[in-house]
Parts: structure tokens; C-alpha cells; sequence
């Protein structure tokens, strides 16, 4: 299952729907806003996405989890529009027989989508600069770890 | 022929519109259309090139062709998650 | 925060208990009771602690996850007694300021659990068959995947 | 002098009862106090083997001496999760 979305993301409701008798194991990620990239501090972001083709990527990467382990349930849902600081903008679940296929698939799917699925970051500070956020494909290769890098290009109003 | 050519986030800002009409030959490539718009739109032209272009919601390489009626868009470097 | 129950685990109330506005992420793993491991029906587990030692080493995990990774905050807390199928025996939920560290985290703190924590569990089948699963060395080592392989020892009743 | 020893699912139900005394020498290891285990349940044998021992909630080698008070158990292959 896969989901884009305006509202908050019920993530108890999807961690509840991927759960099963058949399924040992259960792995949740959640994207949450944070308060501070680095030492700039962000008031909200606003997601926004190319719909159609987000969700037919988001539904590839299903496919793929469930071609590539032995999974029960998938469900990626991502938010759109403005958060707030602590919101989750993203959650994915997976449910396995073992602990091992829940978590390589949990993670693939998110890191695959931070990859690949056309949704786009715009962030503003308290004093009202921001910008979209649009990583140069080093930084992105360079994993979640280096993301307090990515480039923010241009002032929004 | 005239293709519509969807624009996102920061790319959206730099044109000005959420969609735009060009103008490519007949008988044209991704790399025809990219040409189109850095003619068309100067200040895309950083972007553009580190941007992804996407026909009927797939990525496409600079020699795919395109046809009247495709869905085009331009994918910047995506940041959700 | 580590902690022993008997009561149903709220994995919501620990996730949300784990998540704040200075973290990006946050990953959950659950464990939870299947209907069959292979071809054997279970009907109900019992799991049984070593109290005092299992809060210890429980404690000491999440000592070595904070000196491993950069997290925020860190829960497991592990469910003795009767459980039915389809029942979270076990919940770990992570949060940190980017991904990679939730992830690794929390897989290295359920992985370290199952290997290290004195907690057994006593399968029972819908006809009254089971024993206490005492893994051996070997199968143990070679990950959930094999789990179904584990030893099961003697009848009870 | 008497250790109490703790013990746990299988273990416990191979020597009927879930804490047992155990008589070793005054000066004495965990190895001794295998020895002693293995004397009085044979039943536990295998399962021993196979089991770690604890002192005082942290898991002892062989060599480690004992001491009156210390709080002993017998951990048998865990499978929590």
C-alpha cells in the first residue's frame, strides 16, 4: 500500500494494518521534522510532490521489497504540504516472518525513496528565509548522515 | 509539435509557471526539449542540467523520444523523505 | 529506558515517547507471537525472565547503543507471561537525527536482546504440546532467518 | 559453603524446582559448582552443558570464584524476543 497524503500520518493505524499472525517480525521508520539542520534552525517545511508519478515510484518500490524478500505487508505513505516541527512527513512498514527481511526491507524502501520518488522540501526559519531543498547527487550518494549539507538554493520570499 | 512541461519546487519558482508549453520539432528527443527550455528559460539553466526529466511519470534519458501527448516533466533533485 | 512487563505493550505510547523536535528519525522494531513456525501451530507463548539480569542487560544495551551511535532517545521493553498470537512480545523504538543510526541502532538492540537477554519462551500448540525453545550455539548465530530451526525441548504436560 | 541457585525454564523443569542449594568447598568456582549440579540432577547434563552460568546478574567463565552470598543462576540458551 501506498499513499500520498495532506493529513497527519496515522502511523499507529498503518503499523497496526502490516501487522499479522503469520508475521513475526514488524520494523517501522518514521521521517520526522527536525527542529535544526546543522545550525539553522527550520519553524516548518512544505512538502511537495509530482502526484501521479510519486506514487507510481512509491508503488515500484513496493514491488521491488516483494521481489526481493519474503515480506507480508508494505505501506509507504508520505505527507505533502506544511509541517511543522515534529510532524512525521514519511512513514514506512513492513511486516516479515524474521526480523532480518522487515528491517532490509524497511530500509530499502526508505532509502530508495529518498532516492528516487519526485517530492521536494522547502524550508523556512523563523525569519521567514528558506528554500527548496535540492541535494547535488554527491551529497545524496553520501547517505542520510551527510544531509545537514544539502544545498537550499534561492530565498523564498 | 507543443508539449506541456510540468515544473516542480525550485525549477516551478525559476520559470514562473507550474506548467509550460514548448515548442520542439516533430521529430524530437529529451535532449531536443531540454534545449527548448534552457532557450526559453535562461535561469533555469543550473538546474535543469542537474535535473531529471520524466515522460508519463518514468525516468528518461536524454535520447528517449518524445511523442504529442507525452507527460513531461522536469525533476529536480528530489528531497522528501 | 528498558523495562520488563506482563502488561500488552502500547508500542505507540513508546514511540511517541522516543520521538522530539531535534531527531529526523525514528525506527521501531516489533516482535510479535506468530500462528506457525514452519508446519508447528502455536496457540499461546509463555515467556519467562530472569528478572534482575534481564533489566540489567537490557540497561547495558542501551549503554552500548549510546556509545555506539549518536541517538536520542532509546526504549525496549520486553512482555513476560501468556501471550496469544498476534500478541508484540517484544518492542525497541530508536530515534536519532538522521536514519542510519535509528536503523542501526535498533537492529543492533533487538539483535543483542535475542542473543544475550536471560528471557525463554514456551511454545504451546492447540493440543497442549510444547516446550521450553533453548536454541543451540549454532543455530542461534545464524540469525532469525534460521529460527524456526530452533530446539524445542521436551513435553510440557 | 551453600550457594542458592537460580534456575530457569527447561532447567527449572529438569530439576523440579526453580531454586536449589547447593553445597560446594569454601574455596570454589563455577566450574565446581557445575560439577556439583551435574551430581545432583544427571537430568540437567546436556542441558548445562549448553547453559551459561551467572553470578550476581552477569555471565561468569568457569574460573570465576564464588563466594557465600553471591546470587548464582543457570541461564539455559535464551530465546526472548
Amino acid at each position: 500500500m501506498v499513499r500520498l497524503t495532506h493529513n497527519p500520518i496515522d502511523y499507529h493505524a498503518l503499523t497496526e494494518a502490516v501487522r499479522g499472525p503469520h508475521y513475526g517480525a514488524v520494523a517501522l521508520f518514521l521521517g520526522t521534522v527536525r527542529d535544526l539542520t546543522g545550525d539553522q534552525v527550520t519553524e516548518f517545511l512544505v512538502y511537495e510532490a509530482y502526484p501521479p508519478m510519486a506514487e507510481k515510484k512509491m508503488a515500484e518500490i513496493e514491488a521491488e521489497v516483494r521481489r526481493r524478500w519474503t515480506v507480508g505487508e508494505v505501506a509507504l505513505v508520505h505527507r505533502i504540504g506544511r509541517l511543522g516541527v515534529g510532524e512525521v512527513s514519511v512513514a514506512v512498514a513492513v511486516s516479515a516472518l524474521h526480523r532480518a527481511a522487515a528491517f532490509d526491507a524497511c530500509r530499502y524502501a526508505i532509502d530508495t525513496l529518498k532516492e528516487l520518488v519526485p517530492i521536494w522540501k522547502k524550508e523556512t526559519a523563523p525569519d521567514g528565509v528558506g528554500g527548496w531543498v535540492h541535494p547535488t547527487s554527491e551529497l545524496r550518494n553520501a547517505e542520510c548522515g551527510m544531509r545537514n549539507k544539502d544545498t537550499i538554493e534561492g530565498d523564498a520570499q | 509539435m507543443t508539449l506541456t512541461v510540468h515544473l516542480f519546487a525550485r525549477a516551478r519558482d525559476l520559470a514562473g509557471s507550474d506548467a509550460v508549453s514548448i515548442d520542439v520539432p516533430a521529430v524530437a528527443t529529451v535532449a531536443d526539449l531540454r534545449l527548448a527550455l534552457t532557450h526559453r528559460f535562461p535561469a533555469l539553466g543550473d538546474l535543469l542540467a542537474r535535473s531529471a526529466v520524466a515522460v508519463n511519470h518514468d525516468f528518461a534519458d536524454d535520447l528517449r523520444p518524445l511523442s504529442a501527448g507525452d507527460e513531461v516533466a522536469v525533476i529536480p533533485p528530489v528531497s522528501g523523505g
